[in-house]
């Protein structure tokens, strides 16, 4: 088969145990995964004198099983100066992947001499994760814009993509998909689409219980990128009705050990090297029984 | 099922351990020792996987032996429960893991103190004053918890060990004999469990008693 | 599907892909380009039907590099079927070759699940694929010209799509002949209907008159 | 017209889910019996609770987590029998309640321990204090131990292989003397001078055939039961919170206390280091005078 | 993650944070040793914590100490708290098919410069194929975790002084362990300031 | 064009379970409930998002139902389980008034809601019960079930999906576990505090749940449920209540002593 195997990457060696220690215990662990909104769009162009671009939007929510790891994440990773690219399913391999191929297309832009085209970046993620067979669970909706126009992609974990003027993914797909089909319009204006894009985005947070917090929007023109993090707020917490402050000396407590740290150093000029100085103290820096246990710390002391 | 003991004391480290040797239902042999003599001061017993045991505990030995020839010093017991462990857990990773369960005990000399370390087929360390493998775990854990205080001297840490073997023996549908040593200062000595006063027994057989050296200090001395 | 005729072939397809009950996509191409006169249609997984199909566009390329000249429709459908069944472990992919070549004019390979090469006069894939071989085995003649061919694949596409749950949307048509590529669009609202009930529809009848069944 | 008639039918007999709760107080008929409880109608009822519940195995991937994990205790000596348990249910990892009364008082003169299902356990020992009330009126004269604990015994055993989980102690004083029996689910019934049973139960068995015997007093027998169970508290994840101590006499039980399992084994702990400290200054002071 | 138990919770405070675990070392039901810690100096003012399977516990921070004294030694400098946490993100997903049981909590404050001469208190926590999550109040990880979710998110509250950070920490700790059959059985909590780190075990339930 | 269907097994996939359709009569549709007993108030709550899944089914949706004037109970698992559930200990109530002439005690309730789950032995109620309101002496109190019918008396019970968060809170501000109190001051006695401080925790419980658990939401939902002679304005009045509630005066169910139920209501987040 011409799709080459990893020669380098990842490394296996755990999994055969982890296969047997998942059998002895309770299942493997749970990575954490986005249960996402992510919405893209295409906008301006045609005969309107919009300018033409893609307009990314993305929730904030990480989620570990039913428990929220993460109420603030960032979404809508970094590719290129000109392209973002929104990741659902497992959060780890969204993160890496759009690292690698951000590197990759950094170095591609490098050695042809021009910005690298959206198609690139969406050929490189589809080949990366079509090598995986879905085993790197990335979801992504790639947006940018290059010479030849804005381009809107979506990728899935097993490498198929599609091309399309609007799209959703994630767990709350449905619920943005639904705004989407109710109102896009071809050649929007920057400010529809980027109300449209939150629109969808609210839709997931609300409607789906694996989205949720804020509203991240990107918009990308061939003027530039603006990335507007936290673009709607809809999910602050209101204040608390009790103060929770203990008294101190709540807590009952059987050891202490405080190590001290040196905060500043004084430089004295001396003329002699190895010559004892008046006025220099050595002040032993404890060591032993410290927070190292019986090993000793990891610091070279 | 399988059985094993560890406890520290003042002056002294104790190892116990089963001696039962057998396939499925059937018992093959009662006398098999599963306690291993690593250094002068070192031993480890261990249980498991049948076959994996030996084996491991050979390759231990040899590289323990090894690391004597090149340094001319025997790994101390802190560093040598650190190079098992890691044994164990890159083994884990490999096709065909060893499936040990272990406790490495030895005396250090070198600031006379005791060291016990629990560590079972996964690399997984403890350092604790006393501890137990197999059934042990489950019946005497409690036993030694009751018993046992910081810094019990040799006579006191053998009888709390001897109620530990009295316990397995009542509750376990299993009988066990148990195969003992005693490592101090002076070096790894057996112990008759039977015996009423096995301190006393051990004290009179003198060199009898003592565990013959694995790997004695080899004479590369430089020659004058 | 794809149905070849004197001068050239007609592929078509339907435009839905799904992820279970969800429409991942609802204006889908699923005819995708392998080389100037040379088209496939994917049934399967995606992932591994857009990869095959990268994978023998760029071997096409390289073949027209160092031949000089485009590769025959057997050519390309071999290369397929190659793909598919060394690969037949891990992949899930029911392909149709269609294409205009100079030696042998239009040609349709289909290339089911797991490999093997079938040249036919027309050939029908995917999921909605067993609803209309009946109409196919019933309907289809030699000697059609490209608009009653090009009926015939309409017709045929959408009574699949009616059928089944997981075909749906638009219809996708191309008609490749040594002069043109040319591409047709049916969207779903225009799609041609046929009996549906009175009940359904309010009315006795619909869309569909008799001439349109009969094609000849 | 089909619909017509069957409105003009006399109104059908209950079924069995409308008869579940149509009775009297309880599920008891009106002859003081058992009345049949609610099955699934599934080819096994035994594999569909198991499915759905840990009340068999430990099936974590169950969707109703029953409490589980206990540590009881009870043993004869001279002076009665003495019975302590742990107060810690489990639903998987996450400690459910610290707080769970795991003797069950059955009347004045005997005693249920609890371990396995709690339900379970509540239940039928609730349900044979009803039995043993009766068999009291009809017989004038208090039931045996022996016989309350074939009652339990008879009850459970019908229920076998249905997916009940208990392991309990029987404890009371009749005209034999203080009695004791082990009853559980799978229809086990011993007579016996030392229990301990759930999942703690190995680390108590360390401590008490360690300190037991007939003759123990009274503050040391109730000493050896509590030091038992804060043992397995301490040792097992599963048992802990509180120790509930209860001493059966002839003239019935008697709660002696609730004691802290943490408060306790910090105690003990101080104590061993007095001890050993002091022991130490002995060998010491020996030696200095050698 | 159940089989050996242990939980680490990290929280922020004002110019200060703190970071903190239980000590239990279990085989499942059975509590092994009460001295197990599984909070970790990288330097003097970066703590790391490693809740999950212990032997992993052990290879990890292996690695992770030739790591950082590599980057020691190349760089002439202490690892940041960003930067280690990267490092340890990366040293995760480099086994993303069989993934180390565990699940990092990093805390620690950066070390002054010039351009930034306040130490900024910083944790961050990952899961166990490295997804970095960054929060501004609190990281927690372990058996306990969804206790210490609840616990946390009631009790923290932002600037608090390193003294009532001491507090707020341990009551979370204790609290969500003592819900928690696997977690417990001694506690350790470490408050790094800009000056020194305030290390105390607390009097935790060992039942 | 089915995506996705049927692929193969590749070498580095996780063995999965074949899916075996077996009888299913169960779902759980998350929230959360929990109960404070106090001296002479009992207050019972529960958020009002019903879920499955990722989706939710209704934003408003009880889960705490009052069923005589002392009493009141939050149900929690499988709704459909928990309706019918209530709606036949209501029944059972209705029939013990008519029969004894006077509502059942709430001691009373909670023995024959323990009968009822048990006679689901083998067909369990998913169901996590908590019964709140006033026992005949006057007190508050709660008692808690697990779903086939064990239960105990306590001062404070949280349950549901976001129990595990919820719960060691409440230990911690209920219980004061694990506080020292300050050297010459009087140690904690936990079911002594105040109706306010009571809510005020019950509310912060809420929201914190909200923050972290994604099955809990829309709606929270108070019941109070006051012992005789105690003032309406006690809940009422200026600075009792957290900011942003609404309470509603509940009529009585029948024949009491004169108990009050009071339903405390207020949003939550709904994302």
């Amino acid at each position: 088969m011409p799709v080459e195997g990893p020669s380098i990457g990842f490394d296996f060696s755990n999994y055969a145990r982890n296969q047997f220690l998942g059998e002895r215990m309770n299942g493997l662990p749970r990575a954490t995964s986005t249960g996402t909104t992510i919405v893209g769009l295409k906008f301006g162009g045609g005969d309107t004198g919009e300018e033409e671009g893609i307009c990314l939007g993305a929730d904030t929510r990480a989620t570990g099983g039913p428990i929220v790891a993460d109420k603030n994440c960032e979404k809508i990773h970094y590719l290129a100066p000109h392209m973002r690219c929104c990741g659902a399913g497992t959060a780890a391999d969204t993160e890496f992947v759009t690292n690698l191929i951000s590197s990759n297309l950094e170095l591609h832009a490098y050695s042809q001499g021009r910005p690298a085209r959206v198609v690139t970046a969406m050929t490189m993620l589809k080949q990366y994760l079509f090598r995986y067979q879905g085993q790197v669970g990335a979801y992504l909706v790639l947006g940018g814009v290059d010479s030849t126009g804005a381009h809107l992609f979506t990728i899935h974990a097993h490498g198929s993509t599609d091309k399309l003027p609007y799209v959703t993914m994630g767990s709350g797909s449905m619920a943005a998909m639904a705004v989407f089909e109710s109102s896009f319009k071809q050649h929007m204006t920057r400010k529809d689409a980027i109300d449209l894009v939150a629109r969808a985005i609210r839709s997931g947070i609300f409607n789906d219980l694996g989205s949720g917090s804020n509203v991240d929007v990107s918009v990308i023109t061939k003027n530039g990128t603006e990335m507007m993090r936290n673009y709607e707020t809809p999910n602050e917490r209101g204040i608390k009705s009790r103060n929770y402050k203990f008294r101190r000396g709540t807590t009952a407590w059987t050891k202490e050990s405080i190590r001290s740290l040196i905060v500043s150093e004084e430089v004295k000029m001396t003329t002699g090297a190895g010559k004892t100085q008046d006025g220099v103290l050595d002040v032993p820096v404890p060591i032993g029984k410290g927070p190292g246990g019986e090993e000793g710390m990891d610091v070279d002391a | 099922m399988e059985c094993s003991f560890g406890l520290t004391g003042k002056d002294f480290v104790l190892l116990a351990a089963d001696t039962s040797a057998g396939r499925s239902i059937i018992q093959m042999k009662d006398d098999e020792n599963k306690i291993k003599a690593l250094g002068p001061h070192i031993a480890m017993a261990y249980g498991g996987e049948a076959g994996d045991t030996n084996n491991f505990a050979d390759f231990v030995d040899r590289n323990l032996r090894l690391y004597q020839i090149r340094n001319h010093t025997p790994l101390l017991p802190a560093a040598a429960s650190a190079w098992i462990r890691r044994s164990l857990a890159e083994s884990l990773r490999s096709r065909h893991p060893y499936s040990v369960n272990l406790m490495l005990a030895g005396f250090d000399i070198t600031d006379s103190t005791s060291h016990l370390y629990w560590i079972d087929y996964l690399g997984t360390k403890a350092i604790v004053p006393y501890a137990a493998h197999g059934l042990g775990q489950y019946l005497a854990l409690s036993t030694m918890d009751k018993w046992w205080t910081e810094g019990v001297d040799k006579r006191e840490g053998i009888e709390i060990l001897k109620k530990c073997v009295d316990e397995v023996g009542k509750r376990s549908t299993l009988k066990f004999k148990f195969n003992c040593i005693l490592i101090d200062a002076s070096g790894i000595h057996h112990i008759n469990l039977d015996s009423s006063d096995p301190i006393a027994e051990m004290e009179q057989a003198g060199k009898a008693a003592e565990v013959i050296n694995p790997n004695p200090p080899l004479d590369v001395g430089i020659t004058a | 599907m794809a149905v070849q005729f004197d001068g050239g072939v007609v592929i078509g397809a339907d435009t839905r892909t799904t992820t279970g009950a969800y429409i991942a996509n609802r204006v889908t191409d699923k005819l995708t380009h392998i080389h100037d006169r040379i088209y496939c249609c994917r049934s399967g997984s995606a992932a591994d039907t857009q990869a095959v199909a990268d994978i023998v566009h760029q071997h096409a390329q390289v073949y027209t590099a160092i031949y000089g000249h485009a590769p025959p429709v057997a050519t390309v459908a071999a290369l397929f079927e190659k793909m598919c069944y060394e690969n037949k472990d891990q992949l899930s992919a029911g392909i149709i070759v269609g294409g205009w070549d100079p030696e042998v004019g239009g040609s349709v390979y289909n290339i089911p699940l797991g490999g093997g090469i079938f040249r036919q006069p027309w050939a029908i894939g995917g999921s909605g694929s067993t609803y209309v071989y009946g109409y196919c085995d019933a309907t289809y003649q030699e000697g059609w010209n490209e608009e009653q061919t090009l009926q015939f694949v309409k017709n045929t596409l959408a009574l699949a799509m009616s059928r089944d749950g997981s075909s749906g949307g638009c219809i996708r048509m191309c008609v490749i002949t040594k002069d043109k590529v040319e591409r047709h669009f049916i969207p779903g609202n225009e799609l041609p209907r046929f009996w549906e009930g009175k009940e359904v529809t309010g009315v006795e009848a619909v869309g569909l008159n008799a001439a349109d069944m009969v094609i000849a | 017209m089909n619909a017509v008639l069957q409105s003009l039918q006399p109104p059908a007999r209950h079924t069995n889910e409308d008869e579940e709760d149509a009775w009297g107080y309880g599920n008891l008929d009106q002859r003081g019996g058992v009345r049949g409880m609610m099955v699934p109608r599934v080819p096994d009822p035994a594999a569909f609770l198991n499915l759905h519940t840990d009340s068999i195995s430990s099936n974590p991937a169950a969707k109703i987590k029953l409490a589980h994990g206990t540590t009881t205790l009870a043993f004869r000596f001279k002076g009665g029998i003495i019975v302590a348990v742990d107060s810690r249910a489990t639903a998987g990892s996450y400690i459910a309640s610290g707080t769970v009364k795991k003797v069950i008082e059955i009347n004045p003169y005997l005693l249920g321990t609890m371990a396995g299902g709690a339900a379970d356990c509540q239940y039928w020992e609730t349900y044979l204090g009803m039995q043993c009330r009766l068999h009291e009126l009809r017989n004038k004269e208090r039931i045996s131990v022996a016989a309350a604990s074939k009652i339990l015994s008879n009850i459970v055993y019908q229920y076998k292989g249905m997916g009940l989980s208990m392991g309990t102690m029987i404890c009371g004083w009749d005209k034999t003397g203080p009695a004791l029996f082990y009853v559980d689910s799978d229809g086990s019934r011993l007579k016996g001078d030392l229990f301990s049973v759930g999942s703690g139960s190995t680390f108590a068995y360390g401590v008490l055939d360690q300190g037991y015997s007939y003759d123990l007093s009274d503050e040391e027998a109730q000493e050896l039961g509590r030091r038992s169970i804060i043992a397995a508290g301490h040792r097992d994840a599963f048992s802990g919170n509180t120790c509930n101590l209860f001493h059966v006499r002839e003239n019935g039980w008697e709660f002696i206390a609730n004691y802290d399992v943490n408060e306790l084994w910090y105690e003990y702990e101080a104590k061993k280091k007095a001890g050993a400290s002091q022991a130490q200054a002995q060998k010491d002071e020996g030696m200095a005078v050698e | 993650m159940e089989y050996n138990g242990g939980s680490v919770v990290a929280m922020i405070g004002k110019d200060c944070v703190a970071i903190a675990s239980d000590l239990r070392l279990g085989q499942q039901s059975v509590g092994v040793a009460m001295n197990f810690e599984k909070v970790f100096p990288v330097n003097d003012k970066l703590y790391y914590g490693l809740p999950g399977l212990a032997t992993d516990v052990y290879t990890l921070r292996e690695q992770l100490r030739f790591r950082v004294n590599m980057y020691r030694m190349k760089e002439e400098r202490e690892i940041t708290p960003k930067t280690f946490t990267h490092l340890l993100s990366s040293t995760l997903y480099e086994k993303r098919f069989g993934p180390y049981f565990l699940e990092p909590v990093v805390a620690g404050l950066t070390t002054p410069t010039e351009l930034e001469p306040k130490p900024k208190p910083f944790i961050s926590t990952m899961d166990t194929i490295g997804c970095i999550t960054t929060p501004k109040d609190f990281a927690v990880a372990g058996t306990a975790q969804d206790k210490l979710y609840g616990m946390a998110e009631g009790l923290w509250e932002p600037d608090l002084e390193p003294e009532d950070l001491f507090e707020t920490i341990s009551q979370t700790l204790l609290n969500a362990v003592d819900r928690d059959a696997l977690s417990g059985w001694g506690a350790i909590v470490h408050v790094i300031t800009h000056d020194k780190v305030i290390t105390r075990q607390l009097r935790s339930r060992m039942d | 064009m089915a995506l996705f269907d049927q692929r193969p097994a590749y070498a580095h996939e996780p063995t999965v379970a074949p899916i075996e359709h077996r009888f299913s009569p169960y779902s759980d549709n998350g929230g959360t409930i929990l109960a404070i007993a106090g001296a002479d108030f009992a207050v019972i709550a529960g958020d009002t998002r019903q879920s499955e899944g990722y989706s939710i089914q209704t934003r408003y949706a009880r889960k705490v139902w009052q069923l005589t004037d002392n009493a009141t109970l939050a149900t929690n698992g499988f709704a459909a389980d928990g309706k019918n559930f209530v709606k036949r200990v209501k029944q059972r109530l209705e029939w013990y008034e008519h029969a004894h002439h006077k509502p059942m005690g709430l001691k009373a309730i909670a023995r024959m809601i323990q009968t009822m789950l048990y006679g689901r032995r083998f067909f369990p109620y998913y169901v996590y019960n908590i019964l709140g309101g006033i026992e005949e002496d006057g007190t508050g109190a709660v008692y808690s079930f697990d779903p086939v019918g064990s239960y105990e008396r306590e001062a404070c019970r949280a349950a549901g999906a976001a129990q595990s968060l919820v719960q060691p809170f409440l230990d911690n501000q209920i219980y004061f576990k694990n506080q020292t109190p300050a050297p010459g001051a009087e140690a904690f006695v936990p079911g002594r505090l105040p109706m306010a401080t009571v809510l005020g925790l019950v509310v912060d419980s809420f929201t914190s749940a909200t923050e972290r658990h994604i099955e809990v939401g829309d709606g929270l939902e108070m019941y109070v449920v006051m012992k005789e002679g105690r003032q309406t304005t006690d809940l009422t009045d200026e600075g009792q209540l957290p900011a942003g509630m609404k309470v509603e005066e509940l009529g009585s169910m029948g024949e009491g002593r004169g108990e009050k139920t009071f339903l405390v209501s207020m949003p939550l987040k709904r994302d």
